[in-house]
């Protein structure tokens, strides 16, 4: 183990950068952590497992000072944190992403990426070209062309969750917390993470960080912690653990197929989409979906499947055309309309677009098809508590009941809730914009078969998605798209071919035309 | 009802204290509310007396009517600073058809809500349409409302109204006067509106989430409008039957109601982002407004120890409740 | 008038409803206090904060609190018809003071005359300016009772004399703050042409004097009305040409009389006007003395002066130069 | 308010028209601002002359002070509502202090720095440790505070003060009055500090997203309680130089004030979420005000018809920049 910067001779034992010790937490008296022990050695990479509400975040947030617990104590470098005290995290070198981005929408990337700790020149005054000059090296290491001057809440949710890594890695801390740092980018970017989370390590930064994807744990991780229900439940270096033994370990039980069988497509078109224009200058968009098509959009950030979306579903005007559902067209710009003509969206951006977070589950499930709940404007309670508790029954929610405030539900519980709303009623064409982000994989399996059975019931799916495996293994078709417009198709056979990712990656980078057509087995 | 959902971690045992704490805790301005009644009722005999109650009911009722419409326009999100303007507007404007329309009762009150409407809906649409902030919409329309209240009495009061405009304020049904009970309504309705109806959830959806719930179907403009118009009728509503107690117009009538509606609102612990608080907190917190009023001059405090006590006592109960908020998160 | 028919010393509680703080009242406050304490007179005393409602409020409390009789200094002239009716049907005699509540069935009404104000003030101004003139007019908050009695005042004068003219005129809410600014925009809208300034009180016609000041304009007359403390002085230093005495210490004070002797059942005259007495420099110096070097003194001689006032007739009397018994 | 479906951007590329376009479009606000100027001066010979400049850079400087200070407060998504009630408390202890002081001049000044930063303390102590809303505290301290200003001078104003007093007010240095000096004194400082200090910098990521500031080490608590202090101290110099000019101490002054100040800091661009605005953009929005105030007064138009016409200026204009926003953004 590398053990650069702490005095490491035989006699004084190392020091642990964190330790948590006894820490136990409940929320309204329900508890989320029980005792959590653990301790965190320099320069080492610890991932952190567990369900949707298995209260990663909360430790998280408890280790970063953000949080006070009932009960337990939290040492860095052997000095005790005082809690509740995000400053005394700070300077006791412990630095987060939260899951929840913490970016500063009307502030410049770079000022984002000095805030704290702003360069300044000799006169004490704010040195703004030293820190355009520094973002933009920082930048570049990731691969990101972005102008450090740009406005942060202009960029697409993935770019800036790139930038808040940019932000806690470069900081010198001692202590680096990732809560889900992948869960809005692509797998190039989750390459280079990788390798600065590896650099980092050299140096002697303990490293935690959570996600829901089985390969990152691998391809970044010394050791793995599960956490079930707010108990420590396996705490072991990762080459004792096999990925099942995770899953088990985190759900309880053992996870038999994470994706399920697709079923054949219809005959019957639902969706067209007919000469899409995104934006100007951007090449049309023309295609129909059947009914129990699966279709996959891929391609990197900021090629536009999120727009695509946007204007098939009527958020987004596009420039021209027209969309068609069951040969209708649709009003843009009207999404009352899309819904009426039994059209479903689950947007990418859970927080800012899909949840009413100060509502309850019951509510944000009622939203969308409040009419078929209420009699003359009422809302008519019994009915729609049973209809929504079944609907959130098979989703396997995790709550504290219906009228919890969704703001208090673990990310991936949110995300179910913002799917399982569509459910009320019947839906012909289901728009998915990433539909699994920071979803768990016992939960993931479950939106899979739900998606799956929805498609096999005669509905049309259009799916974007950064996870290579789940456009791979659901879609029947998929596109690559890039700069706003769609650079290539891939059928059924062509998904299964195994050299599919690298013709995608190649194809979403315009590296090269690569000849998609002939390799069919 | 079915309400169990697989997996939900069962709560611990909870013992009584905890229960009771509990609750007292989430309802602590209610309990805030309770002392200070009790103090009064044991520094003055007068107050604890059904005329004194009467008192406070009637003092709360004008105001009353604009903290319920502040409601809803918090509930979005934004804020209606124009309704202490738009009572004096309407006030006005009833007064000048009951001073020209002789003993019609009807007129006035026709000229009140269709004034109160007017300012209401202009808010809405800059508002919804042109999306001008809240705060200087109604900042606009504080300032014009007030202009125009004077334009109407071409600067001065409206005076020698006939007795019978008092008859809006005045009369008496079941021993309450008419703006109690049109406030005790106004509190049932708007309470089950914002708990039962589609219409309501909408207004906390908006308030909540304007992007999500419009992508959920929810027309945020019409709803918007709807807040704001709801806000400028109540405002009309309320004007008059100020007006209609003193038989008076006066230009300058509700001024600074607005902050004092504001207050009762957040006291009631609505949430000035938007999305979070309900008619019956408004209820409470106006009440607690209004009780400090009357048991200070009860108490024959002077106005500017009044002022000074009963800024101290918002920032306390609010300080409380925000205090109890954190403990029962935990 | 009702009341409590039991004559003589008896305690008897007054209540009182202003219509704000102001230095007005905090004066009538102070002869109030000093009368009632001669008097056996329990004081209850409220303000409004310039809110009507605030004031039905108090009205309210004190009808039900069975007070003696109720003293109202209106937040708005023609107001509380229902609960004057209310203290009446009570058996609770009412009587304003300082502003007139028309309209509502009062018992006594103890009253400054605003209108000879005003016309006492414009007088001034036409004979300083020697009949012919440009003029600019402060006015108190638009429709207050009296910024209309005032106004009207001295509108009759100037109708009186046509080659005065006015300029301008506006309110500043009897601010000083806001006068300044207005008078300054005046100013510089009218540059050397305004030939005087009739404010409808002392403290906007001391912001106009501070305008005048700042633009380097020298020898414009000002009048004011009211007396305080500033205005005396700035009629002593020559800035204002003169003001009208407004003594809250007697005006109110006399209010607090007539309602006692109501309440007591004896009789008195329910209807006496208070004629403020012109203020120049040739007894400003006497006013200053009443009003603020020798007011201790000054309260102390109060419930004599005004129990020999109601009795005589001229309530406004207190010994200056000029005034008749 | 929150995002809608229209704010949605659409991503384009954009070409030298739109750019100068842009240009304009981006300081709409001075544009609206010089239309007005225009205006004034095209009707009234006197509007443009060098007095009356003077004049409106006079009536500017006490309401400056404030507008600045809620600029910051603003900034981190606060509000400071207890600005005008400050004012007057400050202003009725440098008169007290100079009635009972005679001729010394620090103490008045002294007085009315410490009751401003007293309040401003106050206000952020509670906002930043005990987390009650800015709206509530500093509503409370509107209250308390004006409450104080008359028990200060025992419910009248303070008359009788040494002409020494208006010394702060009226010393002229450079032909410019010492309060307007302060007042550009204060901008170039406060502009200067909020574009090219890391204080400055993190007043805004506060505003923008206060975790996000606090996670990256932000004291953001101290920063917080700075700017209510700071709002604090500058309208206490403000209601003093207010009191110095008319060398009087009046309980009532500065009453509404902060509305015009919020007003002038939101048409200057400023968002009340905090996080976006600018101190220039506060210059011109307090000019602007300040300018439809003089000119309408050059043209004797009646104050309750200045109301009428004043509402919907700021109405328009801010609608105008709402507009142009929207354009840009696209
Ligand atoms: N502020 C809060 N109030 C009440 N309950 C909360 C609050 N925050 C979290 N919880 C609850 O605590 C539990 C743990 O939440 P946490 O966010 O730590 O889960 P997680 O492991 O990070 O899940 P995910 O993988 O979905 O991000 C959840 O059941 C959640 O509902
Ligand atoms: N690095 C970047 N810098 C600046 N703007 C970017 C950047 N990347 C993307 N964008 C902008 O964001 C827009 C769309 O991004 P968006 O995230 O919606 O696309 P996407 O294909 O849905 O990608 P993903 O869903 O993977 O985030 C693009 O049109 C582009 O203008
Ligand atoms: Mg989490
Ligand atoms: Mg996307």
């Amino acid at each position: 183990m590398k053990v650069s910067t702490v005095r490491s001779d035989d006699s004084i034992p190392v020091i642990p950068m964190l330790e948590c010790s006894g820490i136990t937490m409940s929320f309204g008296g329900i508890p989320v952590l029980r005792g959590i022990t653990f301790t965190l050695e320099p320069g080492t990479v610890t991932a952190l497992a567990g369900e949707n509400g298995a209260g990663k975040s909360t430790l998280m947030k408890i280790a970063s000072g953000q949080y006070r617990p009932d009960d337990g104590e939290v040492r860095v470098r052997g000095q005790h944190l005082h809690s509740g005290n995000t400053q005394a995290a700070y300077s006791l070198g412990v630095a987060i992403v939260p899951q929840e981005l913490a970016s500063i929408p009307e502030l410049m990337v770079y000022e984002n990426l000095f805030i704290g700790r702003e360069l300044r020149n000799n006169f004490g005054v704010l040195d703004r070209r030293s820190m355009i000059k520094a973002a933009s090296g920082y930048l570049e290491d990731f691969g990101l062309d972005t102008d450090p001057k740009t406005r942060m809440g202009a960029l697409p949710v993935g770019v800036r969750q790139i930038i808040e890594i940019i932000k806690a890695t470069n900081r010198g801390a001692r202590v680096l917390l990732l809560d889900e740092p992948t869960s809005a980018i692509a797998e190039r970017e989750v390459a280079r993470l990788a390798r600065i989370v590896r650099s980092l390590r050299d140096q002697g930064v303990a490293i935690l960080f959570t996600t829901h994807k089985m390969e990152e744990i691998r391809a970044m991780a010394d050791r793995v912690v599960v956490l079930r229900d707010g108990k420590l439940v396996s705490d072991t270096p990762l080459a004792d653990i096999t990925d099942d033994g995770i899953v088990t370990a985190m759900i309880g039980r053992e996870l038999d197929q994470l994706f399920p069988d697709r079923p054949e497509s219809g005959a019957d078109t639902v969706l067209e989409v007919d000469n899409v224009v995104i934006a100007q200058g951007s090449e049309p968009i023309s295609f129909s979906v059947k009914r129990g098509e699966i279709l996959g959009l891929a391609g990197l950030v900021g090629a536009g499947r999120t727009e695509l979306i946007e204007c098939i579903y009527g958020i987004r005007k596009p420039v021209s055309g027209t969309v068609r559902v069951s040969g209708t067209p649709l009003k843009a710009g009207a999404p009352l309309s899309s819904i009426a003509r039994k059209l479903a969206i689950v947007p990418e951006d859970r927080k800012g677009a899909g949840a009413v977070l100060s509502l309850s589950v019951l509510d944000n499930a009622t939203l969308p098809r409040i009419a078929a709940f209420s009699k003359f404007g009422i809302i008519q309670g019994r009915k729609r508590r049973e209809t929504i508790g079944a609907i959130m029954k098979s989703m396997r929610l995790k709550s504290d009941g219906l009228d919890q405030h969704l703001e208090n539900l673990s990310g991936g519980n949110q995300q179910k809730v913002v799917f399982g709303r569509w459910l009320t009623g019947q839906v012909d064409a289901l728009l998915l914009d990433e539909p699994t982000r920071g979803v768990d994989v016992g939960a993931r399996s479950e939106i899979y078969r739900i998606i799956t059975e929805l498609s096999s019931a005669g509905m049309a799916v259009v799916m974007a998605s950064s996870d290579m495996p789940e456009i791979l293994s659901l879609s029947h078709r998929a596109f690559v798209m890039r700069e706003l417009g769609v650079v290539g198709e891939l059928d059924r056979a062509q998904l299964d071919c195994p050299n599919v990712q690298d013709t995608i990656f190649r194809l979403a980078s315009g590296q090269s035309a690569a000849p998609v057509k002939d390799t069919t087995p | 009802m079915n309400t169990t959902i697989e997996e939900i971690p069962v709560p611990q045992r909870r013992d009584w204290k905890e229960l009771t704490g509990g609750f007292l805790i989430r309802h602590i301005m209610v309990v805030v509310m309770l002392l200070i009644v009790a103090f009064f009722a044991y520094r003055s005999a007068r107050f604890a007396t059904p005329d004194n109650l009467t008192n406070i009911l009637i003092a709360a009722a004008p105001f009353a009517l604009i903290a319920l419409g502040q409601t809803l326009v918090i509930l979005t999100g934004g804020i209606d600073l124009s309704v202490g303007s738009v009572m004096a507007a309407s006030a006005m404007a009833a007064a000048w058809t009951a001073k020209n329309a002789g003993d019609n009762l009807m007129l006035p009150l026709l000229a009140a809500v269709v004034t109160g409407l007017l300012a209401g809906s202009i808010n809405g649409l800059i508002v919804s349409r042109f999306g001008v902030p809240p705060f200087i919409t109604t900042l606009g329309m504080l300032t014009l409302a007030s202009g125009i209240a004077y334009v109407i009495g071409d600067g001065a009061p409206i005076n020698g109204l006939p007795t019978s405009f008092g008859s809006f304020a005045n009369t008496q049904i079941l021993g309450l006067t008419f703006p109690v009970i049109l406030m005790i309504i106004a509190i049932l309705v708007l309470a089950f509106i914002m708990k039962r109806t589609n219409y309501g959830l909408r207004v906390y959806a908006i308030g909540g989430n304007r992007l999500a719930a419009e992508i959920a179907g929810v027309r945020s403009r019409s709803i918007l409008f709807s807040v704001y118009a709801i806000s400028g009728v109540l405002a009309g509503l309320s004007g008059l039957m100020l007006a209609s107690r003193v038989i008076t117009g006066a230009p300058n009538l509700g001024q600074g109601y607005e902050l004092d509606a504001i207050a009762a609102v957040v006291i009631g612990g609505a949430s000035l982002m938007g999305g979070r608080g309900t008619v019956w907190g408004t209820a409470v917190g106006l009440l607690l407004i209004q009780t400090i009023n009357n048991g200070l001059d009860l108490l024959l405090v002077p106005a500017y120890w009044q002022s000074v006590i009963k800024g101290v006592i918002i920032v306390a109960a609010v300080g409380v409740d925000v205090w109890a908020a954190r403990r029962g998160r935990r | 008038g009702a009341g409590d028919p039991s004559a003589g010393n008896d305690n008897i509680t007054i209540g009182v409803t202003v219509y704000d703080m102001s230095s007005f009242i905090t004066q009538g406050k102070e002869g109030m206090e000093a009368y009632a304490k001669a008097n056996h007179i329990n004081l209850q005393w409220n303000s409004a904060g310039g809110d009507v409602s605030t004031q039905a409020n108090q009205m309210q409390q004190y009808v039900n609190s069975k007070v003696n009789a109720i003293i109202i200094v209106p937040v708005q002239a023609d107001s509380l018809q229902p609960q004057v009716a209310a203290a009446k049907a009570a058996g609770i005699p009412v009587i304003d003071v300082n502003t007139a509540l028309s309209g509502a069935d009062l018992t006594a009404s103890v009253q400054p005359d605003d209108v000879a104000a005003g016309e006492q003030e414009a007088t001034m101004m036409v004979d300083k300016l020697g009949g012919k003139g440009n003029v600019v007019v402060l006015e108190g908050p638009l429709g207050s009772s009296p910024q209309i009695g005032r106004g009207k005042g001295i509108q009759n004068v100037l109708d009186k004399n046509p080659n005065i003219k006015v300029l301008a005129k506006d309110t500043a809410n009897w601010k000083r703050d806001q006068a300044v600014n207005k008078m300054s925009n005046w100013i510089s809208a009218f540059k050397g042409d305004i030939n005087g300034v009739i404010s409808q009180n002392d403290d906007m016609a001391l912001g106009a004097i501070q305008a005048l000041r700042e633009a380097g304009v020298k020898g414009t007359p000002v009048v004011g009305i009211d007396g305080i403390e500033d205005g005396l002085k700035a009629v002593q230093s020559g800035e204002m040409i003169g003001t009208s005495l407004q003594h809250g210490t007697v005006e109110l004070a006399t209010g607090l009389a007539v309602a006692a002797k109501i309440a007591r059942g004896e009789s008195v005259n329910k209807k006496p006007v208070y004629t403020m007495p012109a203020i120049t420099a040739a007894n400003v110096n006497d006013a200053f003395k009443n009003v603020v070097t020798d007011k201790d003194a000054f309260l102390k001689g109060l419930p004599a002066l005004i129990d020999d006032n109601l009795k005589s007739g001229d309530i406004a009397y207190e010994g200056l130069p000029g005034q008749k018994k």
